[in-house]
């Protein structure tokens, strides 16, 4: 299952996507700092609204500051809001969809309310006015608001299954055979939920990157934390796109979209993986299995008609 | 098997119900998938239960096997209440275990057959170490005749047939030597080559290790084949049971008959001259959550009498048979005034 | 109904023309781990008014089969080799492999209709009956309108017992057996000259199974429709079929009367599935079924499939693949059958 | 999106126990009552959602980092000159925190208020009130959310109908990545590429704003509705095509396993013709879920419109948020923010009666 996973063209495009962002995540600030001399604090008063050049490999903003160290500083912001919302937000969804689809009755009842409730919660209407009103929109706040809010449709999803789980005859079987509850959630049980888990981690990646961004965009983002939103953000007040500066105005953009990109590449070679219908790999192999026997079927026969 | 006084049964259930509210759209209505239930498995003998599904057949293994429990009645382990507590609970497991129908959700298909039979052994403490775990699970394997038993060890579920599957859930419930196997329908999933194997593996498992085994199933043939005696469910009570053979060659309730004549037989062959039940009794099955007059089969019965619509019937004694069904308390008053007569 | 005898019955197949033959015809799946072979040189003739039973297990490409025969194998199941001719009544003979989806229209319902297992699965959960047999009935018939379409579908339904006024219902209204029928009156509302039925009956009870069957027997007898009749319990079909096709690993091992199955069935793997079915009312005897289990198709042994799981086997067997031949009274692949065998097999094939 | 279902102990396996007696047609009134009943609950939940924002609302500002009533004041003394009327003063000691008066007296007078639609007064465009403003604004905010998610939807089924009728022709393998990456695009970005390529570089069409702005606004004259039209072309291509490629996938992946289903495959075995299949059989069934996610969407799709108004200029309620941001104009924020949830409820339940009205099954659960 796995082998087949990686072995999908889509799913090796979006791993290799998120894995560039995530080393560039770790590695772009002291890269940017000590290799490429340049940080997104730093001004370069000879090389104003400047194209790419070697000094300035993705060239400069307006005031003169390094295109690069933005975007690198800015992966780093994106990749951990995106990582701390994802791990927060799945968090929940499997503790709380666990927890309701085992237990069953009251404690049911009462989850899945509030399951409902937070859904119809706008996040972005809440992070809107929670970061709007402190005047702070820094990576934790957003992680945390997204994480907190973003996990229902992946705690439904669980619930469901873990309903379906716990009526299924193995769980049965396995309480017959005397295995601690406990281990049959942990062990036996949680397994079979990694095909709702995985995708919506990465939907959540995708959530968070995108929130973030938006945030930035408005000017609610904290100034202090150069992000690619923050980047667009003064790109436009500073008209950097009529003025020609698509190097400043273009690469955040560009990244946004790649990282949503990648997440729903990779979701869907995992759909192609549990949904064998969904196998496009198969589905080539059909047309071309296809094609071959009507060539054949053209050298040899007749194509159509009546039997003699 | 002899049914002696002293003998005491070791599953047992007397007057068992199992209702259940469901909501169908907003209305509430109560299911009656049990609605009284008298059973009696002694040690080693093998008794069948036979019926259609929504009979209740099914529910009265898992009520066994405490996956459901009883709204009313009570349900006893060789002659004591069974006490539902996690310490109670163990001691009962490891004498009575449930195998179930199907044996491609029974096993968890994540984990590999030296895991599925390894965890039983350690959490029984029956083998310690890797060694000695690996030891007992081959032995395992080879008693269910899955030989070369290295060959599946380190298999997955997935890897193997729906056969093999059971044979592993068999394997599973060996583990603990229970002294009672329910085997809810263990082979309905199977195909017809590998079905016999399995019932004779139980048959077998009877002979060798004194095993008792409770048999459900829909299919009357596979009863007859298997079982010492037979007990015929309809509507969540039985109508009918006695010795396998005798049910079958001369079955008195009008189910029975039913279920005998609608069952495909291979001798009954096109060209065999012999006809096939070109109807069988109309109406479908029955609905638990009705509440019904009289006898619960009365509506779809050929027999049907006045008396049926109104008064419901008791599961009467003849001759070492039981049957619910007012023509048999007719006939057994038939049979006790010739006595008379005779006297 | 009349009973016939074993005689008749021979005699009836022997003179009625042929309806459907499959000649050569291969199945492939196409998978990513490599095509299976799930039908393999099928090779038989469907007479008219005949029921022909096909029987297997799972994986033995009984369903597979039905499926081509109908033009109706669904991705990733390809037919790819072989033919089928369909004789359509006052048509000529037509290939059915070489017609595209708009050609085969002229063949499908009205020469040939299917009855799948799950009734529930096959009718459309968001359509009344009404809509869905009235699709059908105008698109074969320019001369219903409406109103007399709906009278042909009401009485469809009133001959498998279904009252008529339930023609307005949504399938999940119905039960699980009315379903099956409304499925069967369906399969008939253009007078198909032959009917595939996949496994009808295997998800209903055992007396709702009895009574589906009588009905469509009796609708057999009297509309004359041919059945194809896929279903891996033997003893069903030994009561209900003509001529029953034995499958195995892809390929039919046998072909026989149902008396021939019954009482001499010669192919071991029939004989070892013959006696895979407890008695009901001969004197029960110890029986064995067949050890191990059904081939994987994706790695068939070189030789005769079933040889792995065979007690009678040959060196023979392990080698080449045994043709499906004619044997006396019907057609069976064994290399047994054909050459000289030892004596204690051949005691054993006799007994 | 799914029904709840009661959970109920199994029954025997096997088919239903036979209900049909008691089976009602399509609409009668007991299915009526059932949908109601459902609809009901839901509208329970919705309440409660309404009634936590309305609480965060009232909290939010009295954790705000120094004293916000105070602030404002300042502001609008700024502004203005003079000191707020007695009238604006109670309404911002009473929203933004008193510390003579009991929260709970507080916020059962803000409570009071806001149901009776009053949101307080705009700090910007003091002493205009919030209500007037979001009153304005929202029109254009609905007509670019509810045209971009039908356009978009309808685009998207299309398309994605097709894809997964015959699925992995080439077509399917192009436009597939393509749809994927268009639709991870930032609304606000793919907006301001395309201000700058249609109206800057070659303009083609306006940059900025709902209508040109020298006629007067008159829905019945067509000059002024062709400005409208022509004004939200730009807005509705960027949310149309950052939106399309969900609802593409979604029926795209619907109809592939929708095509496999028996249904289907009767259906072809009826010999209909395969666009009667298509459509009666495969693409009505597929259809279901996107349908119901539609009114969901418009709800969902706010926040795209918001981000997108604020690249457009376009007098919607993103534009007005996006002005009071830049303002710390709290009464709007919080006005529109109320808005927004509020409006996001109502298309939920629009949806959740869609489809109890839509699915003849979901009564029987």
């Amino acid at each position: 299952m796995f082998a087949r996973f990686m072995s999908l063209r889509k799913v090796q495009i979006g791993l290799v996507i998120m894995g560039v962002f995530l080393f560039a995540a770790a590695v772009g600030q002291p890269f940017s700092e000590h290799v490429l001399g340049w940080t997104p604090y730093t001004f370069d008063g000879n090389a104003m609204g400047q194209a790419p050049s070697a000094s300035h490999w993705m060239g400069t903003t307006s005031s003169g500051q390094d295109a690069l160290s933005w975007l690198l500083y800015g992966a780093r912001s994106s990749m951990l809001v995106g990582l701390i919302s994802a791990v927060i937000g799945t968090a929940l969804s499997v503790v709380i969809g666990t927890i309701a689809g085992f237990s069953g009755g009251a404690v049911d009842r009462f989850l899945n309310g509030v399951i409902l409730v937070v859904q119809n919660i706008p996040s972005f209407a809440i992070l809107f006015m929670i970061a709007g009103l402190l005047q702070n929109a820094n990576v934790l706040l957003v992680s945390i608001i997204i994480g907190g809010l973003e996990w229902t449709g992946g705690a439904r999803a669980i619930r469901a299954q873990a309903m379906s789980l716990r009526g299924r005859d193995f769980t049965a079987a396995l309480r017959t055979i005397g295995e601690h509850p406990l281990r049959v959630i942990l062990v036996e049980v949680l397994p079979h939920l990694s095909g709702i888990i995985s995708p919506m981690f990465l939907r959540l990646i995708a959530a968070g990157v995108g929130m973030q961004a938006s945030l930035a965009f408005l000017g609610i983002g904290s100034a202090a934390e150069p992000s690619w939103g923050l980047m667009i953000n003064y790109a436009t007040t500073q008209n950097a796109l009529f003025n020609g500066q698509w190097w400043w105005f273009g690469p955040p953009g560009v990244c946004l979209a790649l990282i949503g990109f990648a997440t729903t590449m990779i979701n869907f070679g995992l759909d192609e993986v549990t949904n064998p219908t969904l196998s496009s790999k198969r589905m080539t192999l059909m047309r071309k299995f296809l094609k071959q026997k009507k060539r054949q079927d053209a050298a040899g026969q007749p194509k159509i008609g009546a039997m003699a | 098997m002899p049914e002696t006084t002293e003998q005491v049964p070791v599953l047992e259930a007397r007057n068992l119900a199992l209702h259940f509210d469901v909501h169908v759209g907003g209305d509430r209505k109560t299911i009656k998938a049990l609605d009284g239930v008298d059973l009696k498995l002694y040690a080693g003998e093998i008794m069948a239960l036979v019926g259609e599904s929504g009979s209740g057949k099914t529910t009265i293994a898992r009520v066994f096997s405490l996956i459901y429990k009883q709204t009313g009645g009570e349900v006893f382990f060789r002659g004591e209440p069974i006490k539902v507590s996690p310490r109670h609970e163990r001691e009962y497991f490891n004498n009575v275990q449930l195998i179930f129908q199907d044996p491609f959700a029974s096993l968890n298909s994540l984990k590999k057959i030296s895991y599925i039979l390894g965890r039983v052994l350690k959490i029984h403490g029956l083998a310690k170490g890797r060694k000695d775990v690996r030891q007992k699970s081959l032995e395992l394997l080879e008693r269910v005749s899955m030989s070369p038993a290295e060959a599946y060890i380190d298999r997955y579920p997935t890897d193997l047939s729906g056969g093999q599957r059971q044979r592993i859930a068999i394997a599973r419930s060996l583990a603990v030597s229970p002294s009672v196997i329910l085997a809810d329908e263990p082979t309905s999933m199977l195909d017809a080559s590998i079905r016999l194997d399995v019932l004779n593996l139980l048959k077998d498992l009877r002979e060798e290790e004194g095993m008792a085994v409770m048999y459900i199933t829909h299919d009357i043939a596979s009863a007859r084949y298997l079982s010492d005696r037979i007990s015929v469910m309809y509507g969540g009570v039985i109508v009918e049971s006695g010795p396998t053979e005798e049910v079958i060659a001369n079955p008195k309730h009008p189910y029975t008959k039913l279920l005998l004549a609608a069952a495909p037989n291979p001798a009954r062959f096109k060209g065999s001259g012999v006809a096939i039940p070109s109807e069988a009794a109309a109406g479908t099955g029955m609905d638990n959550s009705k509440t019904h007059g009289g006898c619960r089969f009365a509506a779809r019965c050929p027999a049907v009498m006045d008396r049926c619509l109104s008064q419901e019937p008791a599961l009467l004694e003849l001759g070492g048979r039981q049957s619910a069904c007012w023509l048999v308390e007719d006939e057994a008053q038939a049979a006790a005034s010739g006595e008379l007569v005779s006297h | 109904m009349k009973l016939e005898t074993v005689a008749e019955i021979a005699h009836r197949i022997a003179t009625s023309p042929p309806l459907l033959e499959a000649k050569g015809l291969c199945v492939d799946y196409v998978t990513e781990a490599g095509n299976i072979r799930a039908c393999d040189d099928i090779n038989i003739t469907l007479h008219r008014g005949e029921i022909l039973g096909i029987a297997g297990e799972s994986a033995s490409g009984k369903s597979t089969l039905l499926a081509a025969l109908g033009r109706l194998q669904r991705a990733p199941a390809v037919t790819s080799a072989g033919q089928v001719v369909f004789h359509a009544k006052g048509k000529e003979p037509v290939d059915l492999t070489r017609l595209s989806e708009e050609q085969l229209v002229d063949y499908r319902w009205s020469g040939i209709s299917i009855v799948m297992q799950s009734a529930m699965a096959c009718l459309n959960p968001v359509s009344r009956l009404k809509a869905q047999f009235l699709d059908v009935l105008l698109a074969h018939d320019s001369s219903l309108t409406k109103a007399t379409a709906t009278a042909r579908a009401e009485e469809l339904l009133q001959m498998v017992g279904i009252p008529s006024h339930r023609i307005n219902a949504f399938p999940h209204e119905l039960s699980g057996g009315m379903q099956q029928r409304a499925l069967i009156a369906l399969s008939l509302a253009c007078d198909p000259e032959l009917v595939l039925m996949d496994e009808p009956t295997t998800a209903v009870d055992v007396v709702m199974q009895r009574q589906i069957l009588a009905k469509v027997l009796e609708l057999q007898e009297k509309l004359g429709f041919a059945i194809a009749f896929v279903t891996h319990d033997l003893s069903l079909l030994l009561e209900i079929s003509d001529r029953i096709a034995i499958m195995y690993g892809g390929k039919i091992v046998e072909v026989g009367t149902a008396a021939q199955m019954y009482e001499a069935p010669r192919h071991p793997y029939t004989q070892g599935l013959r006696n895979a079915f407890p008695p009901l009312t001969e004197p029960v005897r110890k029986l064995t079924g067949i050890p191990g289990s059904p081939p994987n198709l994706l790695n068939l042994p070189q030789g005769c499939a079933f040889a792995p799981r065979c007690s009678q086997k040959i060196a023979r067997c392990e080698s080449e693949i045994p043709a499906l031949l004619d044997i006396s009274g019907g057609r069976a692949a064994c290399h047994l059958l054909t050459q000289e065998i030892p004596e204690p097999a051949k005691e054993a094939l006799n007994a | 999106m799914s029904i709840d279902v009661q959970d109920h102990p199994p029954l025997d396996k096997g088919p239903e126990p036979d209900l049909e007696v008691k089976k009602q047609p399509r609409f009668s009134y007991k299915a009526r009552v059932q949908g109601f009943k459902y609809l009901g609950k839901r509208l329970v939940t919705y309440l409660i959602v309404a009634f936590i924002s309305l609480v965060a609302n009232f909290m939010l500002p009295r954790f705000m980092p120094g004293n916000p009533a105070d602030q404002m004041i300042q502001s609008i003394v700024a502004k203005t000159g003079n000191m707020p009327s007695p009238y604006a003063l109670a309404q911002i000691y009473a929203r933004y925190g008193d510390p003579n008066q009991n929260v709970l007296v507080a916020f059962w007078h803000y409570l009071v208020q806001t149901l009776q639609g009053d949101l307080g007064l705009s700090i910007q465009y003091y002493p205009v009130p919030v209500a007037d403003l979001i009153g304005r604004a929202l029109p254009w905010t609905l007509y670019l959310a509810i045209f971009s998610t039908i356009i978009g939807w309808i685009i998207g089924t299309w398309a994605g109908a097709k894809l997964g009728w015959k699925p992995g022709r080439r077509l399917d393998s192009i436009v597939t990545p393509i749809a994927m990456f268009f639709s991870s695009i930032p609304a606000f970005w793919l907006g301001l590429l395309l201000v700058w390529f249609i109206s800057y570089k070659n303009g083609w069409l306006p940059p900025q704003g709902a209508y040109n702005e020298s006629l007067a606004i008159n829905l019945l004259d067509p000059t002024f509705l062709t400005s409208v039209a022509i004004y939200s072309i730009l807005p509705m291509a960027t949310l149309v095509l950052v939106g399309f490629a969900n609802w593409m996938f979604t029926m795209r992946n619907m109809m592939i396993t929708t095509v496999n289903e028996d249904y289907v495959q009767l259906a072809r075995a009826k010999g209909l013709k395969p666009n009667k299949v298509l459509r009666n059989y495969a693409a009505r069934n597929a259809l279901l879920p996107n349908f119901t996610g539609l009114a969901q969407s418009i709800g969902a799709s706010l926040t795209a419109v918001i981000l997108a108004e604020s690249v457009f200029i376009y007098p919607g309620v993103g534009s007005l948020l996006f002005a009071a941001q830049g303002t710390r104009d709290y009464p709007v924020m919080q006005g529109v923010m109320l808005l927004i949830i509020l409006v996001s409820l109502v298309f939920n339940f629009i949806a959740d009666s869609v489809y109890v009205l839509l699915d003849p099954r979901t009564k029987e659960k």
